[in-house]
C-alpha cells in the first residue's frame, strides 16, 4: 500500500514538474510582443512562478503558475492579468488562465508545428478553460 | 506540486478538526455536525469566501462536506445571475449533481453486492 | 405479600434446564462460549434476514432447553419471552413456530428476569408444569433499530456497549430437588435519573439496579454477604462502578469477587467492545449458562440475579426524553437456602 | 442519592473523551482522505480533459466509489472508530451514510428498503444544504438587486 502510494506520488511529481520553474516562455509572437508579455507578467512576479504564452493568429493564450500560498486570490490574479493583457494587446483575443490543467496543455503546444493544428488545439484549450462545472 | 498535497492535507484535516470539536465538545450527533458544516459551507460561499479556498486547497476544500453547501449556493447564485430570482431555485443542483448521483448510484450498487457484518 | 413489588414463592419453582444459542462474535470473543449450547458461524444463522436469525436463536434455545430437561414441546405449557426488536416480532414468530401459549414480555434488557418471575408465578399458581422463559437479542437487528446501520462509521465512546447476539431460555417447572429454585422475585420500579446519553446505558441503569437491590434485600431480610453471587445484567464497566459506588455510599460492603456483572464479563473485558455487552440476550446468556452451571455444581447456593433494562426507544431519545430504567431481581437458591 | 449527586458521580466515573488525541486522529484521517482526493484530482486533470474547476466532480464520485468498497468490506466503520470526524466530514462519510443505509435495508426490498431508507441518515444534510443555499442565494440576489453588493 505504502509503496503504491509512493509510486503514484512520484509519477505525479514527474508529471507536474514538466515546465521549467521561474521562467516566462513566449512562442509564436514577434520579439517585441514577447517582451511586452514578459513586462506585463513581471509586475506580478512575486505571485507568479512561471508562465507560458502562445500567439496563434488572433489569439493570445497566456497561462501562469501561481505560487501555492497566493492561490487564495487565484481568481483575482486571473482577472487583473486578463485586463492588463487586453490593454497591452487590444488586437488579440486574450485568454488567460492560472489553471494547472490549462498550463500543462499549453506547455505541450510547443511541439506542434502546423499552424492549423495549433489553432485547433488552442480553441479546445480555450473552451476547456471556460467550462464551469 | 508537493505543496498542493500538503495544503490539501492540512486544510482538509482542519475541517475534520472542527467536526471533531463539534462531536466531542459540543456533544453533537454526526447528523447535526454534518448539517452545521453544510450550512456553514453555504454561508461561506454567500460571502464569496469558499471559492478562493478551493483555489487554494484543491481537494482539501472540495472533499469535506462543506463544499456540498458551497456548490449548492454557487449553482443557485450562478443561475440567479443569469435569470434573476427564479434561478435561485433552478440552479441549486447545477454544480452539485455528481456527489449526490454518485452516492445514490453506488449506494444502490452496494446494496446489490454487500451484506453488513457485525465485527468489533 | 412480603413488601410492595416483592413476591415470595412458597412452592419454590425450579429451573429444570437452561439453554443458550449465540452468534459468531460471541463464539469468538466470549469466555462463556464453551458453556453455550449452540453457536453459529454467521450472523444470519442460515436465515435470510437478521430478524429471522434472531427468531432462529430463540427457537433453538427453546428446543435445546426442552431437550436438556428430557422433555418435548408437548410437555411445555407456556412460552414467556421477549426481545428488543419493534413489537418483539422475533419472539412472536418463535412462539408461532413452537405453537405454545405465549406471553411476550418487554422489559428491555431486564426481560430475562421478568420472564423468570412470570414463569414462577404461573408455576406457583399451579397453572403450569413447564414454562419456557427467557430473552434474546441480535446485534445487527438491534443496532439498526436503536442506532445506525451496521456499516455506518461513527466513533463509539469508551462508555458504549455492544449488543450481544444470543438467546437464553430456561425451563421452569414446579419444585424439584437438585435444581436451582426461585425463592423470591422483586419487580423493579422505573427509575429515571435524567440521563439522556443512549451510548451510556450503564450509567442510566445503575440507579434502577440499586433501587431494586435495596428493596430486594430489605424484603428478604438479608445482607449482601448472604449471597454467593450478586450478578447484575448489563451495566457494563461504568454502570457496575456506579452501582458499587451507590451501594458502598449506602453502607453495603462491596465484594468485588461476588458482585459480578454479566455485561462487563461477557466479552472478557476486551476493550474493542468498550464498556462491555448489553442486550436482552446478554444477561439471559450468562444466567442460563455460567451462573446456572455453577449452581448445579454447588459453587453457588444462593444467587441474586438482577437484570437491568433501559426502557428507551429511538423515538423517545430523539424527542429529547431522558432514559427511564428498570431492574427486576430473582433470587435463586440451591437446596435449603432458607436456613442461611 | 439524589439526581444531582448521581450525575456528579456519573461524570467522575464515565471516562473522559481524549479530546487532544481525538482531534489529532481526526486531523490525520481527514487530511489523508483529502490528500488522496488531491491525488485523484491530479489523475483526472492529467489523463482526462478536466481543469481544476471541473475535476472536483469526478473526484467526488471516485471518492464515494472508494467509500462504497470500504463500507461494503466492513472497513469504513473501523476507519471511523479511529478517525471520528476525520472520516465523517469528508464526502466519503456522506457516501458511507447513504451506502450503509442502503446495504442495511436491503432486506425490506429494493423499493421500500433500499430506495426508501437510503436517505435516512444523509437526507438531513441534503435538506439543510438546499435550504441554507436557498436562503443565502436569495439574500444575496436581493442585495445585488438593490445594489448593496456585487456578484
Amino acid at each position: 500500500m505504502k509503496r503504491k502510494l509512493a509510486i503514484a506520488a512520484a509519477c505525479l511529481l514527474l508529471a507536474g514538474c514538466g515546465a521549467g520553474n521561474g521562467e516566462i516562455r513566449v512562442s509564436g509572437g514577434k520579439p517585441d510582443e514577447s517582451l511586452k508579455v514578459e513586462e506585463v507578467l513581471k509586475e506580478k512576479d512575486d505571485r507568479i512562478t512561471s508562465a507560458v504564452a502562445v500567439f496563434v493568429q488572433e489569439d493570445l493564450l497566456v497561462v501562469v503558475e501561481v505560487r501555492p500560498l497566493s492561490r487564495f486570490s487565484k481568481a483575482k490574479i486571473e482577472e487583473e492579468l486578463t485586463k492588463k493583457m487586453e490593454k497591452a494587446f487590444p488586437d488579440q483575443t486574450v485568454t488567460l488562465s492560472a489553471d494547472r490543467k490549462i498550463y500543462w496543455e499549453t506547455d505541450k503546444l510547443d511541439e506542434l508545428e502546423e499552424e492549423d493544428k495549433l489553432h485547433k488545439k488552442v480553441e479546445t484549450i480555450k473552451s476547456l478553460s471556460k467550462e464551469e462545472t | 506540486m508537493m505543496a498542493s498535497f500538503l495544503i490539501a492535507f492540512v486544510v482538509g484535516g482542519l475541517f475534520c478538526v472542527i467536526g471533531q470539536l463539534l462531536f466531542d465538545v459540543a456533544k453533537l450527533s454526526p447528523g447535526h455536525t454534518l448539517c452545521i458544516l453544510v450550512v456553514s459551507g453555504a454561508v461561506l460561499d454567500g460571502f464569496g469566501l469558499y471559492e478562493p479556498l478551493i483555489d487554494f486547497a484543491g481537494a482539501g476544500a472540495t472533499i469535506p462536506i462543506t463544499s456540498f453547501g458551497n456548490s449548492l449556493t454557487h449553482g443557485a447564485l450562478q443561475e440567479a445571475e443569469k435569470h434573476g430570482l427564479v434561478g435561485v431555485i433552478t440552479g441549486m443542483f447545477e454544480v452539485t449533481s455528481s456527489g449526490i448521483s454518485a452516492a445514490i448510484l453506488f449506494g444502490f450498487i452496494a446494496s446489490l453486492l454487500f451484506r453488513s457484518k457485525s465485527r468489533p | 405479600m412480603v413488601a410492595r413489588g416483592v413476591i415470595r414463592f412458597g412452592s419454590r419453582p425450579a429451573i429444570r434446564a437452561v439453554a443458550v444459542a449465540a452468534g459468531p462474535t460471541e463464539n469468538k470473543h466470549s469466555p462463556f462460549s464453551l458453556q453455550f449450547d449452540r453457536l453459529y458461524d454467521s450472523d444470519l444463522c442460515g436465515q435470510k434476514t437478521n430478524e429471522q436469525a434472531h427468531r432462529k436463536l430463540i427457537e433453538d434455545a427453546c428446543g435445546l432447553a426442552l431437550n436438556k430437561a428430557g422433555k418435548t414441546i408437548s410437555d411445555a405449557d407456556y412460552l414467556v419471552c421477549g426481545d428488543l426488536v419493534n413489537e418483539m416480532t422475533p419472539s412472536n414468530f418463535a412462539a408461532a413456530t413452537t405453537g405454545l401459549p405465549y406471553v411476550g414480555l418487554f422489559s428491555a434488557c431486564a426481560t430475562s428476569t421478568s420472564a423468570l418471575a412470570y414463569a414462577a408465578l404461573l408455576s406457583e399458581a399451579g397453572a403450569s408444569t413447564l414454562v419456557l422463559a427467557g430473552a434474546a437479542s441480535h446485534h445487527n437487528a438491534i443496532e439498526r433499530q436503536f442506532r445506525y446501520p451496521i456499516e455506518y462509521g461513527f466513533q463509539k465512546p469508551q462508555n458504549a456497549q455492544w449488543t450481544v447476539t444470543a438467546a437464553g431460555i430456561a425451563a421452569v417447572t414446579p419444585h424439584e430437588e437438585g435444581y436451582p429454585s426461585i425463592r423470591q422475585a422483586t419487580i423493579g420500579r422505573v427509575v429515571d435519573y435524567g440521563l439522556t446519553d443512549p451510548l451510556n446505558m450503564g450509567a442510566a441503569m445503575a440507579p434502577a439496579a440499586f433501587d431494586t437491590f435495596r428493596r430486594h434485600l430489605e424484603a428478604a431480610g438479608a445482607e449482601p454477604e448472604d449471597y454467593d453471587v450478586i450478578i447484575t445484567g448489563d451495566l457494563g464497566a461504568i454502570g457496575t462502578q456506579l452501582f458499587r459506588n451507590m451501594a458502598s455510599e449506602s453502607g453495603y460492603t462491596v465484594d468485588g469477587d461476588r458482585w459480578r456483572d454479566a455485561g462487563k464479563e461477557f466479552y472478557g473485558e476486551d476493550p474493542s467492545f468498550f464498556a462491555g455487552a448489553s442486550g436482552a440476550g446478554c444477561s439471559a446468556a450468562v444466567y442460563f449458562s455460567d451462573v446456572y452451571n455453577r449452581m448445579m455444581e454447588g459453587e453457588y447456593r444462593r444467587a441474586l440475579l438482577m437484570a437491568t433494562g433501559a426502557l428507551l426507544s429511538p423515538l423517545s431519545f430523539q424527542q429529547g426524553e431522558s432514559i427511564p430504567c428498570t431492574c427486576h431481581a430473582i433470587e435463586l437458591v440451591m437446596g435449603e437456602g432458607e436456613s442461611r | 442519592m439524589d439526581r444531582q449527586a448521581y450525575s456528579q458521580m456519573e461524570q467522575q466515573v464515565t471516562p473522559k473523551v481524549p479530546l487532544g488525541l481525538n482531534l489529532m486522529k481526526a486531523f490525520l484521517t481527514g487530511g489523508i482522505i483529502c490528500a488522496i482526493g488531491e491525488g485523484v484530482m491530479y489523475f483526472y486533470m492529467y489523463f482526462f480533459d478536466f481543469t481544476e474547476r471541473t475535476a472536483g466532480n469526478p473526484t467526488v464520485a471516485t471518492m464515494i466509489f472508494i467509500a462504497m468498497l470500504l463500507t461494503g468490506f466492513g472497513k469504513y466503520k473501523r476507519i471511523a472508530q479511529f478517525g471520528g470526524a476525520g472520516s465523517a466530514v469528508p464526502v466519503t462519510g456522506f457516501g458511507n451514510a447513504m451506502i450503509s443505509a442502503a446495504i442495511e435495508h436491503r432486506t425490506e426490498g429494493y423499493v421500500l428498503g433500499v430506495g426508501g431508507n437510503m436517505f435516512k441518515l444523509a437526507g438531513s444534510v441534503i435538506v439543510f444544504g438546499v435550504f441554507s443555499a436557498f436562503v443565502v442565494a436569495l439574500i444575496k440576489t436581493i442585495l445585488v438587486k438593490f445594489g448593496v453588493v456585487g456578484w
